[in-house]
């Protein structure tokens, strides 16, 4: 049977089955498009038979015209010069970061727009609207929000070498001194650090480490620098640990030229015990033939800290200009996607929850009973299920660099300072300094 | 047949000029070389009366018709090229055809046409094959049937032996000369072999410079060059050249004083080694050289010989004469044969060869 | 005798593993299941050779013998569209230039003519001028005249690429041709029809060599084509493979569509191998 | 027709002459090639001219696009620029690699495929196969073959009881890996052309080697290799080209990474362009990679190409 059509029946069989009696007439109508016209809608490229199975359920209930495709290689790059030369695209993915970017140019039509926006800020959590809001402005609906750099720990090799929970380190210091302890019982290679090449790759890691170690890099509301030089502070000390662990010699150079499949195949490889990864991989590391470490991998609990910061992924309706039934329609589609279905369903995110175990942003559907069950599914111990909670909902976001007009441009600097302090043994207090200065200067180019 | 007219024909590429002022009439029927070394702007002037290159200046005329401005098939003329061209990639019996694209026979005379040409230069055996399969005599004799298959007014050939071997090339010019002669078609054959030159042709045009130094009967050529050129570039053994002055009936060089008169001065005098004989080195007139080698022939044996300039002098001497090399010895020259010619190289033929 | 062959036969062997291990070792995960491709260190050979992957990147499931069933690809409607598109463009672009190209070579090498060193020079700066300096103002000039996204656009810019490096090859590969002009103008064949007629079917290695270089030009283009075209429905095979690199890696099903990149210009080098013998750029020693 | 008696003719010849009947190669030329011409300048010479118009402005995008002129900053600022000078290394590095690779590999394979040998068709399909490979293709197969996480070295090493990956991916050797998968790439075109090169070379010249007992190598050096320069200059060209145009390659494989250490001048430029958006800046770094492109092949022909080419 083909795919495609496969994933049509199961949509429709499992939207029969959600939908049961509480099913509104009235609100079908709306959601159905009327000018005749094609939405486009591009994203990168992940899990594209489910996208391409959603967006076909919209087509077959909603009689949409509805085309999807993928944009690969540097997604914010590519997809910014698409804005600028007003191609076709109606409803994209987007960081946040990314976003407030776009909506500084004047390429967003904000979620404001949408009719049921009320309804949507009720559902959000505090923490993520606050994330996605941008001069007052919602960005996007939540496609996913994660937390990236919660700390995987693969618990075959933690435990073949003698290593129990309460070796579990609380915060970054002890994450350092947990990796020279575990290279002196033998294990060549004990840590992954978030070093891979892609452009969300060494630069968050830096971010997330520093944040985690209660930093701001910028200030939330002025976006001025606040990083510091004090030995003590967490910039300084993010630093001089990645020197020392990276000229310890146990992390191979490879790890610079990961893109992110590299990176989660390495970590799925049961080479490494631990590693920064992205929250909801914890179900790929657990999937039964997909990973060496199926079944034996869990996280470190929140410590005294938050692990990683906030990953998430919006919808993003883009304001090119068109006919006003195709915005009609754009808004219909994006509100059927982005949130609630015909039947007033979270669906998509739903299913993204059982496809992939992405989190939302909606309250109700991270707290519905097949999410829970989900989780558990896809975890090795159940009380990983609390931490797994407990650290999605402390998670930070840094505002100051990533709520502001310049962060995609900052953070290709990021990536590159930061690999070359490596490389070349930069000196730690110049490099902050270089941040700063870096800051400043765009700070300065958009009159901030 | 046509008899062929070159009208101050002249030809430059850019600042070079390959062929300058040439003034030539070829009869009717018949077989025409025009010999000289390469780069001497004989195969331009082929080029020209077939059409392929365009005259700078001048006119070609065929029978009195200018055809200076016709392209090629419009002249009726065949040419065989260098290393005897053909189509690589058709086969014989097509190439052959193409001659008689633009002909307005019926398919039975073509069809007769070629298997008499076929016949008369024995390639039926192979004509269903690729040129590439076969022999470089079996090219020529393809080659030069497609040529005589049209019929032409004019026969261009321009070195279509020098690929050849010697034992291929000998046998071959026999066989052009008779066909030429049998079909009695106005033939230009190109070549800088003067032995193919002296042997095939009716008469020799010998060409230099772009320019035309003589034209004439192999005998005249031989017996009467023009130039010191022509005399030099024509014979085998080539003719001895010696420069020296004439002065008091005596042309004198070092040790050698032939009795000639004419006009004084520096001059050439020119012998061919038959003309010779082969003295003591301390006869009286007589040019003493040392022996360097001697080639034996059969029929007759040449003697090798530098003189006291460092020059090589040549002698034909008797098939069973002796020398060892080093062997000092003296050269003189037959007064009757000697041919004079001034610093331009332009032959003195006021001259009077006394008895020695 | 025999030490020389051993040693012969152990050079092929060697230049045969050179040539085909990275590309046996790539494509070999096509075979392997997503558990072993997850293995470290990696194993040499798959255990068993099955088929799954290919089903999957052409969009049906496949269910192993082992048991599980491998989902298809979200990749595969643009994998389809990349291999019809790609075959589609490829074509017209190996077409076209060849249409172009023959005659403008033949005239370049075997003519001579005003300002032909001026012409080949402006051909070589053509050949000089890497992609990634043009790809802007293409860009921008494609979003000004509505061609990006379009298969009509890619074909001119592909065709940028094949028409000056086919035309250098070829300017070469003409100029060795036996002279046979002049035997055609004796034989009155007018300039256009001693090319068509007689240094066509000449010349049939060396433009079939040309047609599949520019058709392995445009096949694989990668750069234009991740601009121009990425996430449209003009979208390449190339564009559409580096789909599998992303977020969620799928290196089974990337390795499979490597291989399927790779079945059109292996074909078209098996029938080209004993043609490219006869592409010398130098004059046959005589 | 131009048919006359012998005395008009005669008085017809002056230099201005009627035009022939056949076209002359002047006009064949220009018919034929005019047009394409054209096409290509126009597709050529749009981008290149718009490429210098971005290389003297900076170019804004946001709150509206504006090109300010800035005549030659762009041009002078690229030498200040610390990634510029040492992306131009790290080119020169890979070229010079990937040539003297390609050339010594090319003869290789061609000397092989010069043998007489069995099933010669499918050998020299075997061998031709690395060239239907794109460049991309290629940075993905060699990026896996060399990397320590998925590589052969690491598999060979642990068959050999090693307990450590082997990772070529490292700053040391990342540039040769790069140049070693390039050559893997364009030797097999390299090794046609020299084959179709050496089936030329006259069978006797090798008896003759024979009889004057040459060992193996001297009769490569001095038979084989002498025919073959002009070949090999024309391929040092095109391969130079090729690789200092190199992009795709370097981008799937290393990302012009780890860190920048394979952070090509082509790499540079995209990233300048494609992701910092400083077109004017890229734009004039392209037009130095021209420069450089056109400078080296012509060094090629002054050093080398001169002396064989006819």
């Amino acid at each position: 049977m083909k795919r495609r059509e496969f994933g049509l029946l199961a949509g429709t069989a499992g939207l029969a089955l959600m939908s049961g009696a509480g099913r509104v007439l009235a609100q079908d109508m709306d959601l159905k498009p009327t000018s005749g016209e094609t939405v486009y809608f591009r994203g990168w490229n992940f899990r594209t038979d489910v996208v391409q199975a959603n967006v076909a359920r919209y087509n077959e209930a909603m009689d949409g015209k509805v085309d999807y495709a993928t944009v690969t290689g540097d997604y914010p790059a590519l997809m910014e010069q698409n804005l600028m030369a007003s191609a076709e695209l109606d409803m994209f993915y987007a960081n946040p970061s990314s976003a407030c970017r776009y909506f500084d140019a004047g390429w967003v039509l904000p979620a404001n727009e949408l009719p049921a926006y009320a309804e949507i800020e009720a559902e959000l959590y505090p923490n993520l609207k606050d994330a996605w809001t941008y001069k007052g402005k919602l960005l996007g609906l939540s496609y996913f929000a994660s937390t990236r750099g919660t700390m995987v720990v693969n618990r075959k090799l933690f435990e073949e070498y003698g290593f129990t929970d309460a070796d579990l380190p609380k915060n970054w210091d002890e994450v350092y001194d947990l990796i020279y302890r575990m290279k002196d019982k033998g294990i060549e290679t004990p840590f992954l650090p978030h070093w891979f090449g892609e452009w969300f790759g060494i630069s968050w890691g830096f971010v997330l480490e520093v944040i985690n170690r209660g930093g701001t890099i910028a200030d939330a509301e002025t976006h001025q620098p606040t990083i510091t030089t004090d030995e003590d502070g967490p910039y300084y000390k993010t630093l001089a640990a990645w020197k020392k662990l990276w000229q310890s010699g146990m992390i191979a150079q490879e790890v610079f030229t990961f893109n992110e499949g590299g990176y989660i195949d390495a970590f799925a490889s049961g080479r490494y015990v631990m590693s920064p990864q992205q929250i909801y991989d914890i179900e790929t590391f657990n999937r039964p033939g997909r990973s060496q470490i199926a079944g034996s991998c869990s996280l470190v609990p929140m410590g005294d800290h938050p692990w990683g910061i906030i990953d998430s992924g919006l919808y993003v309706m883009s304001n090119r200009e068109r006919s006003e039934a195709l915005t009609d329609d754009v808004k219909k589609f994006v509100s059927w996607y982005g949130f609630k279905d015909q039947d007033g369903k979270i669906a998509i995110a739903q299913n993204w929850m059982q496809e992939n175990m992405l989190f939302s942003g909606y309250k109700s559907v991270m707290e519905s009973p097949e999410t829970a069950e989900r989780i558990k599914k896809a975890i090795m111990r159940p009380e990983d299920y609390d931490a797994i909670l407990k650290i999605y909902q402390n998670t930070p976001f840094p505002k100051g660099i990533w709520s502001v007009v310049w962060s995609e441009e900052f953070n290709p600097f990021l990536k590159e300072t930061l690999s070359s302090f490596l490389f070349d043994d930069g000196d730690i207090v110049e490099t902050l300094e270089a941040m700063t200065a870096k800051i400043e200067e765009l700070n300065g180019k958009y009159g901030i | 047949m046509a008899k062929i007219d070159l009208v101050k024909l002249r030809k430059t590429f850019g600042a070079y000029v390959a062929v300058e002022g040439l003034d030539l009439k070829i009869n009717d029927g018949e077989f025409l070389i025009m010999l000289g070394p390469s780069g001497c702007g004989k195969t331009t002037t082929l080029n020209m009366i077939a059409g392929l290159e365009a005259a700078s200046a001048g006119d070609i005329l065929f029978d009195n018709v200018n055809v200076t401005d016709l392209p090629p098939h419009e002249r009726n003329v065949a040419m065989v090229f260098q290393s005897s061209l053909l189509y690589p990639h058709i086969s014989v019996r097509r190439n052959i055809e193409t001659s008689l694209r633009h002909t307005t026979i019926s398919d039975a005379d073509r069809k007769r046409r070629i298997a008499e040409a076929a016949k008369m230069l024995e390639i039926e055996p192979f004509m269903d094959k690729l040129p590439g399969q076969l022999s470089g005599g079996q090219r020529q004799r393809v080659a030069t049937a497609k040529a005589i298959v049209r019929e032409p007014s004019v026969f261009l050939l321009d070195e279509p032996l020098s690929a050849l071997d010697a034992a291929l090339r000998l046998s071959l010019r026999s066989e052009l000369v008779n066909l030429q002669k049998r079909l009695g078609t106005t033939t230009v054959f190109v070549t800088h072999d003067q032995v193919e030159a002296m042997t095939m042709g009716d008469r020799i045009a010998v060409m230099n410079s772009g320019r035309l130094e003589q034209i004439g009967t192999p005998d005249e050529i031989y017996n009467s060059p023009s130039t010191v050129f022509v005399a030099g570039f024509l014979g085998s053994p080539p003719m001895n050249l010696l420069e020296g002055d004439l002065a008091g009936g005596f042309f004198r060089r070092g040790g050698l004083a032939v009795p000639i008169q004419g006009p004084g001065g520096k001059v050439t005098l020119g012998v061919r080694p038959q003309d010779v004989t082969v003295t003591e080195a301390t006869a009286p007139g007589a040019l003493p050289v040392t022996v360097y080698a001697v080639e034996h022939l059969g029929r007759e044996s040449v003697l090798i010989a530098d003189d006291d300039r460092g020059n090589k002098v040549r002698a034909l001497v008797a098939p069973g004469w002796h020398a060892r090399v080093g062997e000092k010895l003296g050269i003189m020259p037959d007064p009757a044969r000697c041919l004079l010619f001034d610093t331009n190289g332009a032959r003195i033929y006021e001259t009077v060869a006394r008895a020695a | 005798m025999a030490k020389r062959s051993i040693f012969l036969y152990l050079a092929i062997a060697v230049a045969i593993v050179w040539s085909i291990f990275p590309i046996y070792w790539f494509c070999r995960m096509a075979f392997l299941t997503p558990n072993e491709i997850r293995l470290f260190p990696q194993p040499f050979m798959p255990q068993v050779f099955e088929f799954g992957t290919f089903y999957n990147i052409f969009g049906y499931d496949y269910e192993y013998a082992a048991g599980y069933v491998s989902g298809a690809s979200g990749q595969s409607n643009q994998i389809i569209r990349g291999v019809l598109n790609g075959l589609f463009i490829s074509s017209i672009v190996t077409v076209i230039t060849l249409l172009i190209v023959v005659p403008l070579a033949y005239v370049f090498a075997r003519m001579e003519f005003r300002h032909k060193q001026k012409l080949l020079f402006a051909v070589l700066l053509a050949v000089a001028l890497p992609p990634v300096s043009t790809l802007i103002p293409f860009y921008s000039m494609y979003v000004q005249l509505g061609l990006n996204g379009t298969r009509f656009g890619l074909i001119v810019v592909t065709l940028t690429i094949t028409v000056p490096f086919v035309a250098w090859m070829l300017i070469g590969y003409f100029r060795n041709l036996p002279p046979i002009e002049r035997l055609a103008r004796i034989d009155g064949y007018s300039r256009t029809s001693c090319l068509l007629t007689l240094i066509l079917p000449l010349a049939k290695s060396g433009i079939a060599v040309a047609a599949v270089i520019a058709f392995l030009f445009s096949w694989n283009e990668y750069t234009y084509a991740l601009v121009l075209v990425n996430g449209t429905s003009a979208n390449t095979l190339p564009t559409a493979i580096s789909g599998f690199l992303g977020q969620y890696p799928e290196p089974g099903n990337l390795a499979a569509s490597v291989i399927v990149t790779i079945i059109p210009p292996a074909l078209f080098a098996y029938f080209l191998q004993r043609h490219v013998t006869e592409m010398s750029l130098v004059d046959p020693v005589r | 027709m131009a048919v006359g008696s012998a005395g008009q003719a005669i008085q017809a010849s002056t230099p201005s002459r009627k035009p022939r009947r056949e076209m002359s190669d002047t006009r064949f030329a220009f018919l034929i090639g005019l047009p394409v011409l054209v096409f290509l300048m126009l597709v050529v010479a749009y981008p290149l001219g718009y490429a210098i118009y971005m290389s003297l402005h900076q170019i804004v995008f946001f709150g509206g696009y504006r090109a300010n002129f800035v005549g030659l900053k762009n041009f002078i600022d690229v030498w200040s620029d610390k990634s510029f000078i040492n992306a131009i290394w790290i080119t020169l590095r890979f070229t010079v690699e990937s040539v003297v690779l390609t050339m010594i590999l090319g003869l290789c394979l061609a000397s092989i495929m010069n043998q007489r040998i069995r099933m010669a068709g499918l050998v020299r399909t075997l061998l031709f196969l690395p060239w239907c490979v794109s460049s991309y293709a290629a940075g993905l197969m060699f990026g896996q073959l060399v990397r320590g996480q998925t590589g052969i070295l690491t598999t060979i090493s642990f068959t050999f009881g090693g307990t450590q990956g082997v990772d070529l991916m490292g700053r040391a050797t990342v540039v040769e890996v790069l140049a070693v998968a390039n050559a893997w790439l364009m030797a097999p075109l390299v090794a046609f052309f020299l084959l179709a090169n050496m089936k030329t070379i006259p069978k006797r010249l090798y008896d003759l080697a024979a009889i004057d007992r040459l060992t193996a190598w001297e009769t490569f050096r001095y038979v084989t290799l002498p025919p073959l320069q002009f070949t090999l200059f024309v391929f040092a060209s095109i391969t130079t080209v090729l690789s200092m145009k190199m992009f795709d390659m370097i981008l799937i494989m290393t990302g012009g990474g780890p860190g920048t250490a394979s952070a090509t001048l082509t790499y540079q430029i995209y990233k300048r362009s494609f992701k910092d958006l400083n077109l004017g800046y890229g734009a004039a770094m392209s037009f130095y990679l021209l420069f450089f492109i056109l400078g080296a092949t012509f060094l090629i022909y002054l050093v080398w190409g001169r002396r064989v080419s006819r």
